[in-house]
């Protein structure tokens, strides 16, 4: 039963790492901010969600658990704001760098 | 644990008043903080006299029982808790701060009083408390007996200390600040440096535990002199000493006679506690020549800026550069070239003595010029012509404060110069006698210009802008006074800096 | 070579990267966003030299709240106009040369540790139980070396105390100028809304687990003043002016609280500083969470800068 | 190379990086940021003291652990007032600079009290 869980988080976090990877491609590849943005968001937000379901069975305990998911739900909120308030700046002053 | 025998520290029956003396401050900012307004200035008016009360009772008591006080904070000794302790040292320095606080605190009455109808002001409600903070600060640092301790208390001081010289915010006034403040964390950050690496070596920052455990070994050589270096750049010794001349001569009157009289001078005491307690005997004779060598650039540069100088303020400050030199040659002297043991109580005694000279003739010297801007709107040391006869009283004070710096009889200054050149004549080191000599004599060059130029008669009918307060010139002269009759401390406590010296020192126990 | 330390080297190889790359970057802004990244990278580094106490504070403190202070600041000195001459070349050798002399005895003085490491962890646990904390750091911070905590408080009003005395005299006792967000945009105060309740119960949290697990007055204090300044800047709250009581009150309470039971402490107990037997633990939870507030409201305060305006009656 | 030296490595070349940076950049914004990632430095030599110093089950000694804790929040306390300075010192003169513009600092004639 151990070794299951490990090659789940074995596989699930290597498949969040290069959900990662891809983000970090986009944003240096994408040409203006706004695509840049989308990228970002979209896929860290699904990459860090991979890593922390591969580490809900490590985590010590129910109470371990919820904070982690707890930890993806608030990047998951705050990567959304701050996406919408970057967009809304880069549409007002043109997509200057 | 490699250390056995834990010191036998244990609180000393009247330990309970070096509390005092941190908590009264503390308590003062906080209460004056939360009440503000004119309240700052009611509760720095009881709280400072009854500083040099506490200080003069602590005095006493060490001087009496001729052993130190200590107290061991919430009853964990050393090397796992804090404790206080108060040294001869450590008694005469509060004393002269605490006198030295209170006759800025009356000085400062007049320009940082509250007016009656507004409720509170920035700049009076700032000063009351910063004033409060820093007499917090130099308790901690003569009381700390942990060199974490003593870390927050330098940070307590910096930060008591650099609001006061942008206090009437002008531009330049800002910026002299804002060098001070960035020197000044580059002192703490390489002090901190400097105690890392010292915990890490003996599991122990206090004092009394390291001077038993320091030996030479790479990290400790490194501490030391990370430490030194920083602790330099706090006290403007010469290669480090650029913010200090702007900040002390931008800040108002009253802020610059504290700077400069008692800010500079906790830095100072550090380095002496380090040397001398955490460290004794480590200061090899190339480290103690080295030091001399600083002190003595620093009076040569310091002397001919500072007669360079058109502007009163600016040539006070950079004096203080110099003195502070001076302060720095007792290391060689005390530490001898011999051996590495400590040869002369004297030259510590001296050391200090001309520590606190400097500290009463400084302040009462940069009253002195605050009250002459005050009266002529400048302080052009060219058209100070016909000053003397407006205000009288308070050229005195800065005569007698002159006459305390240079060293001359009775004052302290020359008492101070005396057990040096007598710790020079005996450990044989001539050079520092001339070093001490001709820094006299720089002194003197620009002390005479300066009153030169005020007794001259004014080449313009002279009206003097302001009716200058009566008190006002009191504090001032009561400082010059106590600094020049300084010097009959020779018959009374001078052997006061040997209480609680380690027996090596001392030759045998007192 | 264990994969932890290929972990270790690449973490460091990182930290001085961006560290190069916050002193060497043109462009005072690039470099500002380059010490956020190293402050949180940081605080990874404090988790692999355990002292996860120190990387809840860094995280917060460091990587955070001074990330936030720099950034204020670059916005505003944008508009600085002419920038200064860089130093010339024989001073930036001789600094380099002085820099790494520093850094090579620095490096020696560390690469050499006495034969017997001293340590006081020992006697640290020997005596925590006497406190019933069950946090070491906090055991330290609030039983063996309280007078340090106390007097960093008091160093932490006086920082406020001389921010607020910078400001000109006709606004003194007016409201901070912390930028506020241009117009109301329902995003953020979406976010302010949502946030801040979660915020506050994460800060309760951290400053009650801190006597068993690592966290603590300052990291909550820190959690907390976030919150605040979420709120303010969103435009829900507006700025409070310096001159109310209640502000000055809120500042001063943990002092206060922690300086009250100091001084009991000589009379109940047998030191300054010292808690009656038994009760250590309630005592010191009650001074972490005084402590909580006031650090919450000054590090707010710090970061929302000096008076600007005054408050139209 | 445990990981201890490492970091202890780590910690003291950003010690010389802002050294560097304090001493030869002139903005005062810079500085303040190179103080920063130098106090990080020293931090982290704590951090290594205290790694080599775990003993009873501890992951290390707590003693320096909560000396960095209290310099940490006063570096962040120092960092905000030199920030209040510098946009103060903008207010004021329109320029952020270290560099006085008449030597001597402050021989303009308005003097001072």
């Amino acid at each position: 039963m151990k070794l299951a869980f490990d090659i789940f988080t074995v596989v699930l976090v290597t498949a969040g790492a290069l959900f990662f990877l891809a983000g970090t491609v986009g944003l240096i590849r994408f040409p203006d901010s706004l695509t840049r943005l989308h990228a970002l968001t979209k896929v860290d937000n699904l990459g860090l969600g991979l890593v922390v379901l591969g580490l809900l069975p490590q985590a010590n305990g129910v109470f371990g658990a919820l904070k982690l998911v707890s930890i993806w739900l608030l990047v998951q909120l705050s990567g959304a704001i701050v996406t919408q308030l970057i967009a809304g700046a880069v549409r007002q002053r043109g997509p200057q760098g | 644990m490699p250390d056995a025998n834990v010191l036998p520290d244990a609180t000393t029956t009247d330990g309970a008043l070096l509390v005092l003396a941190i908590v009264l401050p503390a308590a003062g900012v906080l209460l004056s903080f939360v009440l503000g307004g004119r309240y700052a200035e009611r509760i720095a008016s009881v709280l400072l006299p009854s500083g040099v009360f506490l200080a003069t009772i602590i005095f006493a008591d060490v001087w009496q029982s001729d052993h130190q006080l200590i107290y061991i904070i919430g009853d964990w000794k050393p090397p796992l808790g804090i404790a206080l302790r108060a040294d001869g040292l450590s008694a005469a320095m509060m004393v002269t701060m605490a006198i030295v606080i209170c006759a800025v605190a009356v000085f400062a009455h007049a320009d940082f009083g509250t007016r009656a109808g507004s409720v509170e002001a920035r700049a009076p409600f700032a000063f009351w408390i910063l004033l409060m903070a820093i007499w917090g600060a130099m308790n901690l640092i003569f009381l700390g007996g942990d060199l974490f301790t003593l870390y927050v208390a330098i940070e307590l001081l910096t930060f008591a200390a650099v609001p006061l010289v942008c206090l009437d915010g002008r531009a330049e006034t800002l910026q002299a600040a804002l060098r001070y403040l960035l020197f000044a964390l580059l002192g703490s950050i390489l002090y901190l440096v400097g105690t890392a690496l010292l915990y890490g070596s003996y599991a122990t920052l206090d004092i009394a535990l390291l001077s038993r455990r320091v030996h030479m070994e790479p990290a400790t050589l490194a501490a030391a002199t990370l430490m030194t270096i920083g602790l330099f750049a706090k006290t403007a010794l010469f290669p480090l000493h650029l913010w200090l001349p702007p900040a002390h001569a931008g800040a108002p009157a009253a802020a610059s006679a504290v700077l400069s009289a008692v800010v500079v001078k906790g830095s100072f005491f550090i380095v002496v506690r380090l040397w001398f307690d955490a460290m004794p005997g480590m200061l090899g004779p190339a480290g103690a020549q080295l030091f001399g060598a600083l002190g003595t650039a620093a009076i040569v540069v310091g002397s001919v800026v500072a007669l360079r100088q058109q502007r009163l303020k600016l040539l006070i400050a950079y004096s203080t550069v110099a003195q502070i030199g001076y302060l720095f040659l007792m290391f060689p002297l005390a530490l001898g070239t011999v051996s590495a043991e400590l040869q002369s109580s004297g030259a510590l005694a001296g050391g200090m003595l001309q520590a606190i000279s400097h500290a009463t003739a400084k302040a009462a010297m940069f009253m002195a010029a605050g009250l002459i801007y005050a009266v002529l709107g400048h302080d052009r040391i060219a058209e100070l012509g016909g000053i003397a006869r407006a205000i009288p009283m308070t050229i005195f004070a800065f005569a007698l404060g002159g006459v305390s710096l240079i060293g001359l009889p009775p004052s302290g200054g020359f008492l101070a110069k005396w057990l040096l050149l007598e710790a020079a004549v005996a450990t044989g080191q001539w050079w520092w006698a001339i070093v001490m000599l001709t820094g006299g004599l720089f002194t003197s060059a620009y002390m005479f210009i300066v009153l030169s130029r005020a007794v001259a008669p004014p080449n313009a009918p002279l009206e003097p802008r302001i009716a200058v307060p009566r008190y006002q010139e009191a504090a001032a002269l009561a400082l010059a006074l106590t600094s020049l009759l300084l010097g009959l401390v020779a018959l009374g406590p001078a052997d006061i800096f040997g209480v609680g010296r380690p027996d090596s020192m001392m030759g045998g126990p007192r | 070579m264990t994969i932890l330390s290929v972990f270790d080297i690449g973490l460091a190889v990182l930290i001085l990267g961006i560290g190069v790359w916050t002193i060497a970057a043109r462009e005072a802004f690039a470099a500002v966003i380059g010490f956020v990244v190293y402050g949180l990278l940081l605080s990874i580094a404090w988790v692999r030299l355990s002292a996860v106490d120190v990387a809840l504070t860094e995280a917060a403190i460091g990587g955070g709240m001074t990330g936030m202070l720099m950034l204020g600041a670059v916005a505003r000195l944008r508009l600085a106009k002419g920038n200064d001459t860089r130093a010339s070349l024989p001073v930036r050798l001789a600094a380099g040369v002085l820099c790494a002399l520093v850094a090579a005895g620095l490096a020696t003085a560390i690469l050499s540790p006495p034969e017997a490491i001293p340590t006081l962890a020992p006697m640290v646990m020997e005596n925590l139980a006497q406190s019933g904390l069950g946090n070491p750091v906090a055991g330290v911070l609030f039983v063996y070396r309280a007078l340090d905590t106390l007097l960093e408080k008091v160093v932490l009003i006086l920082a406020l105390l001389g921010v607020w005395s910078l400001a000109p005299d006709s606004v003194w006792g007016g409201i901070p100028g912390l930028r506020l967000y241009a117009q109301r945009s329902s995003t953020l105060t979406f976010l302010a809304q949502l946030l801040p309740p979660l915020g506050i119960v994460v800060a309760i949290y951290m400053c009650w687990v801190g006597a068993k697990e690592p966290g603590g007055a300052f990291q909550g204090g820190t959690v907390l003043a976030a919150m605040w300044l979420l709120v303010m800047i969103a435009g829900l709250r507006s700025v409070p002016s310096i001159d109310q009581r209640w502000l000055r009150l809120l500042l001063v309470v943990g002092p206060v609280i922690f300086l009250a039971i100091g001084i009991a402490g000589m009379v109940l107990a047998t030191a300054f500083l010292a808690y009656p037997a038994g009760y250590a633990k309630p005592l010191i939870v009650a001074v972490e969470f005084a402590l909580t507030l006031s650090i919450g409201v000054a590090l707010g305060l710090l970061a929302a800068g000096p008076p600007e305006r005054v408050q139209r009656p | 190379m445990n990981a201890a030296n490492l970091f202890g490595l780590c910690g003291a070349a950003l010690v010389g990086f802002g050294l560097y940076g304090l001493v030869t950049n002139p903005e005062p914004l810079r500085k303040i940021l190179a103080f920063n990632l130098l106090g990080s430095g020293v931090f982290l030599v704590f951090g290594v003291v205290s790694r080599r110093a775990a003993a009873s089950g501890l992951g290390g000694d707590p003693v320096p652990q909560a000396m960095v804790i209290t310099a940490i929040v006063v570096a962040f306390a120092a960092t905000a007032m030199a920030i209040a300075l510098v946009l103060r010192l903008l207010q004021e003169t329109g320029r952020s600079t270290l560099n006085a513009d008449n030597p001597g600092g402050t021989n303009t004639d308005r003097g001072n009290s």
